[in-house]
């Protein structure tokens, strides 16, 4: 097929579908005006219901968990897939000595200032993505947006000129661990309300009160346990990815 | 029981991140037990749940978030017969592809039966929510598992971009049902398909009701591979690994075409309920034309992978006729059709699985006469081949000959000639191939060189040694076509669908059923339509016809280069033109896929509003 | 002006589906990609959005005050979460893509011409 | 709607649709970062916070450090394979 019937195709062809789009939306109600019934009755319901102050929250952990479950399998399986298809290859190298050159070229010499900026960044990143998981069910955030932040601590050592040391100290196989326990302790979560309450997903630790560290059931749990998963499926893309730009050649 | 709902989803869940995190230390028969265990367990589990839920489907609220005052807070599991059975269909499939593979692949790290099992949760997971989010959650987690699945391996340049193209199109088809999402959600409030399908109750569909509609229906038929939305399919299904393909043919590309009925009859049936007439046009023309392509293009790959993908772009467009016949015993007719195709494609496609283990090529001239080495391996194709030619009295026939019936009823009694026409055209392709690969007749020169170079593999798939077939490659899709064949004989099978199938597409008993406090539905009693005696004469023509054109392609080339240049040159033209628009290129792709979502748009505002 | 969010998502797809099509990177494909996912999260928070309506947080706003709606949130959360992980795969994909055919150009890759 | 809110959507509108164009890819990348911020505003804006933290963590941290490794490793190759070339 030639570009030029490829575009002339699309000329026709997106505008139309946009055209279709529009006349759908036509039928929205105004901007600012939904009458959600769904909507309406959690918003009423959730703080008697759930003892969550982030409604959001609770229906990421509580009302709508099974979704999450499967958001989590999603980035479970993408990061297996990303480990699968950047795996090395029998035929491919792994020059660490380029690296070391590369490191010292690219940071080594550039400024100690740097270094300790990276060096300093990381504790600071943990303890925000720590604070973002915790408080899930309080305020926004949760385990996701935490988990990427936590995950991107490690990582400030790349600033630091040190990738081959995050390398050693987190091999893949202890990334695909922490993505799996995570994986598995929010599944296990579900099980518990299972076993404990009777349903799946359903919530089976005391709700306590509003607006405090511990409340709102198993939610706490669900965002660590989702945290967690993050922390490990992201880190382990990065270095996937990072080891194909900076340490994998072909022999 | 019911206790059980959310297991099938669960075990996979527990058992995928297990695989992958001891892949690294532990030795390959734990991954394979693990793997073939968990598939064994979740075939069981929904097989359980098809029984509990044949005398009353029932909805399972995760969470204990009962609806309130028909308001659905939490989701829902809700589960009904045809539903889980198609799960149990996945799920015993994953456990034949992960039987298969125990001698075939060197597997890295667990990280294939991993994916294998979330790739299972995916389609399990995917029928049995009655949440129209959830179903989408659940597509794109299939969806990601199969990505990365289709490109296994990395060592080589086809399924890289076989990867590529699916993973695109598919995303953006998920983009479109998320819109469809914003659209429902505004107009209804609600996300439950029940309490969606209640809330447009009582008014006639208006152009947000038909565009919502559009954008769900074009994002699983882009799944189901329906013609234009189609391209990536052939382009997966010829690079993926085997016993991924498997799963690919017989029962994801399927799951779009379940998802497409659901909606219809759960959602939109109600607004619809006055523009059946059109839908039913609209439908048999993207089916016809999906048919009829596929036919064609399946008869003139000599890719034998690629072969089989078009042959179930093929039967695609007779699924999507019979689901657009907007009839309970169509859509019976589809069921028992689908768990027959999906067996049977399976089989086929192992068998291909075993050709590319011994001789390292799936071009069908290469492989000229080669597999009279592997006369078992030729018995099982051919057998399969007859198979979907619908060969009375078997499964295929039998759902076929429901579709046929249905058809006449609906007054689309021309349909059958699509139909007997594309089951001779693909059977013929492949008894061809068997003629061919198996027997060594014909001619072993093929024309068009540059498909061959696609064809042959310089990497190996499989482990162990090339001048022997490990027995299980053998015997499983030898137990999948004797299943295939059979099913639909057990007494009472093809009955009991039709039967589930006329509570499917009860709109508003599903309304009541999963929002409603558990009150038990009577449904009237029906008798089963049986099969007509001209329906032998209609499947005698369809394995006839698959016959002679085996023949024709085996020994006609002499006769086909008699014909005069007048009718040969155009015919060649127009075989070129459809070629060179399946390229291979995303960008292509896309294009189709914006045109043809736009012309079933336009189509849908014409006709229903 | 009431259905502003709509047409600027409508024509995000478009500019979007444009950038996928007309791409002769496939880096640029990905990247277009995630435009046109972001017309979807436009439609759903617009959708969602209730004037003057507060953020469905609880804390310090009484009971029963106007609240934007929350379930369209929830649904862009795990879009996000897609959004990210389709990008993971898909690039990795192309550094393989790039790996073998020596480039990133759709029209370079001819494993499956016909 | 407010002032406020139509002012980010059109600079949604134009960020998404300069992404789209932007010549080079690297180029390219750094111009969806910005997007990524522009769509943060925006659903601040439109009142939801957890998705704008979502976005920013996703747009500013979660996809670039995947776009330049995969671009650091595309200059790479074809680096080496122009030195390759030139050898022989």
């Amino acid at each position: 097929m030639s570009r030029r019937f490829r575009i002339g195709l699309f000329a026709l062809a997106g505008p139309g579908l946009t055209a279709v789009l529009l006349i759908g939306m036509h039928g929205l109600p105004a901007f600012g005006h939904l009458h959600a019934v769904t909507g309406l009755l959690i918003d009423r319901i959730e703080p008697h219901l759930r003892h969550a102050t982030d409604i959001v929250t609770a229906l990421n952990f509580d009302l709508r968990a099974y979704d999450t479950l499967g958001e989590e399998f999603i980035l479970f399986a993408s990061v297996t897939g990303v480990a699968l298809l950047l795996r090395h290859l029998r035929n491919e190298d792994e020059s660490r000595q380029d690296v070391r050159g590369i490191e010292e070229h690219r940071f080594g010499g550039a400024s100690p200032s740097l270094r300790m900026t990276g060096l300093v960044l990381i504790p600071m990143m943990v303890a925000l993505g720590a604070y973002v998981v915790l408080h899930g069910a309080l305020t926004p955030g949760g385990g996701f947006q935490g988990g990427i932040v936590l995950a991107a601590g490690p990582l400030a050592i790349l600033l630091a000129g040190r990738y081959l040391a995050l390398r050693r100290v987190a091999p893949d196989w202890a990334l695909e661990s922490l993505e799996s326990v995570g994986a598995t302790a929010y599944t296990l979560i579900g099980v518990g309300g299972l076993i404990f309450a009777g349903v799946f997903m359903k919530n089976f630790l005391p709700l306590g009160t509003p607006g405090k560290l511990l409340s709102a059931g198993t939610m706490p749990l669900n965002s660590i346990a989702v945290g967690l998963e993050v922390t490990g499926a992201f880190l382990l893309t990065w270095t996937e990815f990072f080891d194909q730009a900076l340490l994998v050649a072909r022999r | 029981m019911s206790h059980l709902s959310a297991l099938p989803v669960v075990v996979p869940f527990l058992a995928g991140p297990l695989l992958v995190t001891i892949g690294t230390f532990a030795p390959r028969w734990i991954e394979d037990g693990l793997g073939l265990i968990s598939a064994l367990a979740v075939s069981a589990l929904c097989l359980l749940l098809v029984v509990h839920a044949s005398t009353q489907p029932y909805a399972y609220w995760l969470g204990g978030f009962r609806p309130r005052q028909g308001v659905a807070i939490g989701i829902s599991l809700s589960i009904d017969p045809l539903g889980a059975g198609m799960a149990a269909f996945a799920a015993i499939l994953v456990t034949a592809a992960l039987a298969y593979s125990l001698r075939y692949f060197d597997a890295v790290k667990g990280l294939f039966h991993g994916l294998m099992l979330l790739f299972m949760a995916g389609m399990v997971g995917f029928c049995l929510t009655g949440d129209l989010f959830n179903l989408v959650v659940f597509f794109e987690l299939m969806s990601a598992a199969a990505y990365a699945l289709t490109a296994y391996r990395i060592e080589e340049r086809a399924p890289i971009q076989g990867a590529i193209n699916f993973a695109i199109t598919n995303s953006v088809a998920g983009y479109a049902m998320f819109i469809a999402i914003g659209l429902l959600y505004a107009r209804t409030g609600a996300l439950n398909l029940a309490q969606i399908g209640a809330a447009l109750d009582g008014h006639p569909a208006d152009p947000l009701v038909v565009v919502s509609m559009v954008l769900l229906f074009a994002g699983f038929l882009t799944k189901a591979a329906v013609v234009p939305l189609h391209f990536w399919l052939a382009d997966a299904h010829a690079v993926a690994p085997v016993p991924v393909c498997v799963l690919f043919s017989g029962v994801m590309v399927e799951l779009g075409l379940y998802a497409v009925a659901r909606l219809y009859w759960e959602v939109f049936a109600g607004p619809l309920a006055g523009h059946a007439g059109q839908l039913r046009a609209i439908f048999v023309a993207f089916g016809v034309l999906t048919a009829l392509l596929g036919a064609w293009m399946c008869l003139v790959q000599r890719h034998i992978k690629r072969l089989l993908a078009f042959s179930t772009i093929s039967h695609v467009g007779m699924f999507v006729c019979g689901i657009g016949l907007l009839s309970p015993k169509a859509l019976a007719g589809v069921a028992v059709y689908i768990v027959g195709h999906g067996l049977t494609k399976g089989a086929l496609f192992m068998c291909a699985g075993v050709l590319l283990h011994r001789f390292a090529t799936i071009d069908e001239f290469d492989l000229h006469g080669l597999g009279r080495e592997v006369p078992v391996v030729g018995v099982l194709f051919a057998a399969g081949a007859l198979l979907l030619a619908a060969a009375p009295p078997l499964t295929l026939y039998l759902g076929k000959s429901m579709l046929e019936g249905a058809s006449t009823e609906a007054g689309y009694g021309w349909l059958i000639a699509v139909f007997v026409l594309a089951s001779a055209m693909t059977a013929g392709a492949m008894l061809r191939v068997t003629g061919r690969v198996f027997l060594g007749w014909g001619p072993a020169e093929g024309p068009d060189p540059r498909q061959a170079r696609a064809a042959e593999k310089r990497v190996d798939e499989t482990r162990g040694r090339r001048d022997h077939t490990p027995l299980v490659m053998v015997v499983v899709p030898a137990v999948l076509l004797v299943t295939a064949a059979a099913v639909g004989l057990v007494p009472g099978a093809v009955p009991a669908v039709e039967h589930q199938a006329l509570r499917f597409v009860d709109h508003s008993a599903y309304a009541r059923w999963v929002l409603g406090s558990g009150r038990h539905i009577i449904w009237p009693a029906i008798k089963p339509s049986h099969v007509e005696a001209v329906d032998v004469l209609f499947a005698l023509l369809s394995v006839g016809g698959a016959v002679g054109l085996a023949a024709l392609g085996l020994f006609g080339r002499p006769l086909r280069e008699g014909l005069p240049p007048r009718i040969q040159r155009p015919a060649r033209h127009a075989l070129l033109t459809l070629r060179r628009l399946h390229s291979g290129e995303i960008g292509d792709y896309i294009a189709w896929w914006t045109a043809g979502t736009a012309v079933l748009g336009a189509a849908c505002l014409l006709a229903l509003t | 002006m009431t259905s502003f969010p709509f047409i600027v998502a409508a024509w995000l797809l478009l500019v979007g589906l444009w950038g996928v099509v007309s791409s002769r990177n496939l880096v640029r494909t990905v990247l277009s990609l995630t435009v046109v996912q972001s017309a979807t999260y436009l439609v759903l928070l617009g959708v969602g959005y209730r004037t003057g309506g507060k953020a469905p947080i609880v804390a310090d706003i009484p009971l029963g005050s106007r609240l934007v709606d929350p379930i369209v949130q929830v649904l862009v959360l795990t879009d996000v979460v897609i959004e990210a992980t389709v990008l993971a795969l898909l690039l990795a994909l192309v550094v393989q893509a790039h790996k073998r055919f020596g480039s990133v150009d759709p029209a370079e890759l001819r494993a499956l011409r016909n | 709607m407010s002032a406020l809110q139509t002012a980010a959507l059109i600079v949604v509108a134009i960020a998404g649709t300069a992404v789209v164009f932007t010549p080079e890819v690297l180029r390219q990348a750094i111009m969806l970062g910005i997007y990524g911020m522009t769509l943060t505003v925006l659903f601040f804006v439109f009142q939801a916070p957890d998705v704008a933290l979502s976005e920013i963590v996703v747009s500013g941290v979660g996809m670039p450090l995947i776009i330049l490794a995969a671009l650091r490793k595309i200059r790479e190759q074809d680096r080496r394979r122009k030195h390759e070339e030139s050898e022989q």
